[in-house]
């Protein structure tokens, strides 16, 4: 079965992004836009850890705010 | 010209015409010659072409595909009909172990033009044996071609085609749409390539691929969720074995999506192969999990169970959603 | 009677009762009582009406394929009445006469052509397998039957059934010879209806005679009259005597003829001549028995019509509390695959019903 | 009281062990009477338990199938011999259509507690027919067990399980560690259960599943890499049919990564349903393909062609890189 | 001859030579001329000679299983003698003698046994099946090629062998039947030596002889003294000769004994006494066949040793020749399934050959 995540789907991208499922799984539990991600695997791959990198760097407070 | 023909309408005629043409194609089983197959496949050739070429056969499965065998390495082309393919595996060890390796054994010396019919499915409230599925097990077989049409049209060129193919084919025919609708048919010989699947559908949400009667559910089944915005792509696999995976990759790197749908038990059906095809060479393109929606891994029911086992449209359907928004 | 005294090779059928019911061989008629011969004939009877009833419920649409035994109930019933108690019967799936002689409700007989596997299980007490469809097949049960009450050392016999055109597959020649090897106490029936579907018996085999083919396994070979129930009983019972006398196996060729189609998707004009038929349905095996019940006194045509009535009933009622009530049940389907389902088939179980039921 | 046994001698231990205890059970086939098996599986059983209960029977596989059917039916517990399970296929029908089906059939009433026991696999240089694996044809029939054992210990303890069981197994010994190796194995009789795969070997980068002989040679592959600093987690599955799907996917789930191994041709193999079934129960937890190292999809070769077919301990260790790496 | 004059159920063996090598048939003696008898001879001892070396070079681990044929050379060569040029050879694995016959080169024949597909690709025009090793299956190939030569209205024959074991397979039986209903040109070869690996013929079946077996299909079936070589050559023929007149099929059992193991694999004195094979030593059929040629002047000793002095050198260089040097080619394993080799087969045979590089 499909485990029960529910989400509606993205919009079709017209360029595919390669990741393995897991990386999807953790941008998606991380509400984080896959297509938005570098991958840094073979080919630009989305790996577990560009994942975890796109993570923090969200998290990272952006220097224009700084007032 | 072209005729409205049915399914077995089409086989009888791809029989007609490449009798006609080849004098070496012979024709024969149980019930074959004067009645002209239980359903009616080979009607009439008897009657054309003489007792030599279509004829009945004692009832013995092992002896029409041994001597087959025999009759293929002695120059001809004999198309042998196991009356359902539930009754095929007194001749499995002929098969497996002489039908798919005489070539090889060989060395490329004596290789087999011979095409074994069946009919195949379930879905017309037949007694035990009469309604299974399993290619899957003659699919995994070195050295057999397996192919199964869904429509008329393909019916006739693809077993034209498999009387003209060097290697021995064995030719499943969805018996549930045997006579279902009809189609136009050229009156003349044609065909069309064993080894490639087919796009019927083109789409870009989820690629679902079906064979033999299995096709036509998915296409309501489709229906149902193209009112909702799916895009389904629709692949008939149309030869088994060998798979065309270059069509099937192809498509499920565009959509990221795949989903397999068959009559057979899923355990070790076609499904898995599919998807494990799409794991090797699609991984990295893949949005959801790939997924089957088969038969139970149980003996096909009798008539009073079967609306349970074969995947109904509904099912089908529910799957596509499921896959599409996962 | 003595198999030695008739060999096949002269393709001289055993006969005990000819076709208007003279009893042409008195040495051997059986001593049996009027409730016995009565009990004979109401079974063939019975056998007949459920072939009716089925034929016209399918053709209303109320009833799927079915296999008639029309013809062919004095090779069923007068066989089958030859084993005891405790013998194992075998069918192929046109011994609907045997199956009732064995005890198998009709009930069963419906259920099964209806559709709905419950009707393959028998009751308690009732040694019948199943139909079994794929031809010939069923005689290597029959032989383990056999070869199983000799390693057990009982005394039981297994009797079983196949087609003239059964007699062509490897599965026959296979159970035969294991049957001789092993000295199985099994008596191997052949109904030759003449038919396999549409294939006549001359084109599947080329010996002057089924029963014959016993000499390749040193086995006695009888041609018996099918349609003599005389004949059938006595020959049968004579080879289960042996059979459980230790003498091993038997082959016996009933000599018969399927009047009516192969089953109820079979149209027979369309490969044997309407002249053919004809010709045998004088030597109608009921027809037959009824002469020599009448002429003994042994019934009369009142009580054939009492009897029939009352038949009629029971066929009707039973059909009817089957139909539409006899949809399989989903769990059915997983449940008896194994002793106990295993986590996949619970999982699909369990999917399908949430399905049904329109979840997730 | 342990003794040291290699397979073949375990598999004689436990049908000494059950024929002493249950009188019902009878060993037959070709040649397993006096002569004890032409790989001594069966070797002293008659002069032990007499002709009555470990005999010969005439070459027929369909009539040793098929009367071990009557037989179990007549309360006995038959364990009849394929000779190699690439003569088992002359049984296919009676396997497929009666063996599988009998308890379903009869809602129960008819069970069938026989074990049809075959030598399978490559690899001991032998004539054609003798080498082969087809377990992935068998393990999708419904209504059939499939178990290979690995080991001496797990030979018998499996062995005596599928006897021992109510429903039909087909037990198949990987002839080509028949006498490899030797394992302390008690001298009592003890079950193992059927359905169950088994951990070899813990680890966390990549679940690797076998079974038969293929399991030492993916240990053999297993050291090379670990030198490499890469911990596989290995599974011997034991039994083909039905699944042990809970142990494989939670390793799955642990390691992000499967491999298969198996001799049997690619397509369609056992392989391919153990990737859908990592797809369909830990596809969020993939961080590689799931992926097979086989045989090919060819016949297997005579002997001077055999040592490319099998996988070797190379072959899966470069496999073994390549998916942890990925 | 005639068949009729030889019912198999008399038990009796038709022989034309007896042990000591004389003619107790005159009338039926072939009428060969010395060069043939010469020859028939000489490929008696090629083919003692090939088990021989090949039993010698399994010893000393040269040799894969090999399955010999001492003491069943009559049956082979004699019955093969009795083949036109067209004729179709069906064997199963043990018909060396045939197949030197009918033109397959030693160099075949051990290249198959050293393990090496080659073996079985026959030289251009030997119309040879390749061994088959699933026991009676090539017997329904040869009613193919027979049942063929009828619809194309050939003239040739098919001849075809099997073991005593191989009587007992489904699959006999179903080419019998076939054979005799389509009248198919074949002449079907029991090799009765007495054993299938450890099992005697006496638990095989229970028929007193398996040329017996014809009956079951109203064949001709002859028991022939298979160490006979002038009684099998004349059976034979008058086989194919029936068969080429369109008389259809023959069955012919040649009592024989398989004087060595079934394979290298096996060791008889397991289940057979000594005692059995010393009685059937004498028997040999190269001692009856060079008597009778001493007798008639045909050979000498003196050429008897010069004869295997030249068939040594044969088979040794031709063993040599492929020794070491028959490793399975790695495109082979994958070209000769298709026509075509489907993609997965080319990608499989890449990724196999880059794997072996040390490539990715
Ligand atoms: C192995 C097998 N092959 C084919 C069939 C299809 N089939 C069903 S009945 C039948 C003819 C059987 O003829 P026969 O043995 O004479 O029995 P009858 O129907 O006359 O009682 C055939 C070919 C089958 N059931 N099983
Ligand atoms: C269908 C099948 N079952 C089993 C075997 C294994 N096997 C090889 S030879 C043999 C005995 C054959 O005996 P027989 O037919 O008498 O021939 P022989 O070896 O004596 O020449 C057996 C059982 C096989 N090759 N094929
Ligand atoms: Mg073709
Ligand atoms: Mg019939
Ligand atoms: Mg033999």
């Amino acid at each position: 079965s499909t485990e029960g995540i529910e989400s509606p789907k993205e919009d079709i991208q017209t360029k595919k992004v390669l990741a393995t499922p897991v990386a999807r799984a953790m941008a998606k539990d991380l509400g984080i836009d896959i297509n938005t991600v570098e991958g840094t695997g073979p080919n630009g791959r989305v790996m577990k850890e560009d994942i975890r990198r796109a993570k923090e760097e969200h998290l990272k407070p952006k220097v224009k705010e700084g007032l | 010209m072209t005729n409205k023909l049915n399914l077995i309408g089409a086989v009888n005629q791809a029989l007609m015409n490449e009798m006609e043409l080849d004098e070496t194609v012979v024709v024969y089983g149980e019930d074959v010659g004067v009645e002209g197959g239980v359903f009616r496949a080979t009607v009439d050739l008897q009657k054309k072409f003489g007792e030599k070429r279509a004829f009945d056969s004692p009832l013995a499965e092992s002896a029409i595909v041994g001597s087959a065998i025999g009759m293929a390495i002695n120059g001809l082309k004999p198309v042998v009909e196991m009356q359902f393919m539930g009754f095929s595996y007194p001749a499995f060890n002929q098969i497996i172990s002489h039908v798919a390796r005489m070539r090889n054994r060989s060395r490329g010396l004596y290789n087999l033009p011979m095409v074994i019919r069946a009919p195949y499915g379930g879905g017309i409230r037949a007694l035990e044996h009469h309604s299974e599925s399993t290619e899957a097990i003659y699919s995994q077989i070195p050295g057999l071609k397996v192919v199964i049409p869904s429509t008329p049209y393909d019916a006739k060129g693809l077993l034209i085609a498999a009387i003209r193919d060097p290697d021995p084919v064995l030719f499943l025919e969805p018996k549930r749409i045997y006579r279902a609708f009809r189609q136009d048919v050229p009156e003349e010989p044609y065909v069309l390539p064993i080894g490639k699947a087919k796009v019927l559908q083109e789409g870009e949400d989820v690629t679902i691929v079906a064979w033999g009667a299995m096709v036509r559910d998915t296409q309501k089944a489709i229906k149902m969720v193209e009112s909702k915005g799916i895009k389904p792509e629709l692949i008939d696999l149309r030869t088994i074995a060998p798979i065309d995976r270059e069509t099937i990759i192809e498509s499920v790197k565009k959509t990221g999506r795949l989903i397999v749908v068959h009559e057979a038990p899923k355990t070790l059906g076609v499904g898995a192969e599919l998807m494990a095809i799409a794991n090797e060479k699609a991984f990295l393109y893949l949005e959801a999990p790939p997924t089957r929606v088969t038969g139970f891994d149980t003996t096909f029911p009798l008539p009073k169970g079967e609306k349970h086992y074969i995947p109904s449209p509904e099912r089908i359907a529910k799957t596509i959603e499921d896959v599409v928004r996962f | 009677m003595n198999f030695k005294d008739h060999n096949p090779l002269n393709n001289k059928q055993y006969r005990i009762l000819d076709f208007n019911g003279e009893v042409v061989n008195k040495e051997d008629l059986p001593s049996l009582t009027e409730e016995e011969l009565k009990y004979l004939y109401k079974t063939m009877l019975y056998t007949r009406m459920i072939d009716d009833k089925a034929l016209s419920y399918q053709r209303q649409g109320r009833m799927l394929t079915y296999a008639p035994n029309t013809g062919q109930e004095a090779a069923q019933v007068g066989s089958a009445y030859a084993m005891e108690k405790e013998d194992w019967l075998v069918p192929a799936f046109r011994e609907l006469g045997a199956l009732l002689v064995r005890g198998v409700p009709l009930r069963n007989i419906y259920l099964y052509w209806y559709g709905n596997e419950w009707g393959s299980h028998m009751p308690e007490g009732v040694k019948v397998l199943p139909i079994s469809v794929p031809i010939a097949s069923q005689y290597q049960h029959a032989v383990g039957i056999g070869m199983a009450n000799n390693i057990k050392e009982e005394n039981n016999v297994a009797v079983t059934y196949v087609g003239d055109g059964g007699t062509s597959h490897g599965d026959f020649h296979e159970a035969l010879n294991f049957a001789s090897v092993f000295k199985a106490p099994v008596v191997f029936i052949i109904q030759n209806n003449q038919y396999a579907i549409s294939v006549p018996r001359s084109k599947q085999t080329a010996s002057k005679t089924l029963a014959q083919k016993a000499i390749a396994y040193d086995m006695p070979g009888i041609l018996v009259d099918g349609n003599d129930i005389f004949a059938m009983y006595v020959a049968t019972k004579e080879a289960v005597d042996r059979a459980r006398r230790g003498e091993g196996p038997t082959l016996i060729e009933a000599y018969t003829y399927r009047l009516g189609a192969h089953t109820t998707s079979d149209d027979p004009t369309k490969y044997r001549e309407d002249k053919e038929v004809e010709q045998w349905k004088p030597k109608d095996p009921l027809i037959r028995f009824k002469k020599y019940l009448l002429n003994k006194g042994v019934i009369s045509e009142e009580w054939e019509k009492e009897t029939l009535e009352e038949l009629e009933k029971d066929v009707v009622s039973t059909f009817e509390s089957i139909e539409d009530k006899s949809d399989t049940e989903i769990e059915d389907i997983f449940k008896y695959h194994y002793e106990t389902m295993p986590p996949q088939l619970e999982e699909q179980l369990e999917e399908y019903k949430l399905f049904l039921e329109g979840g997730k």
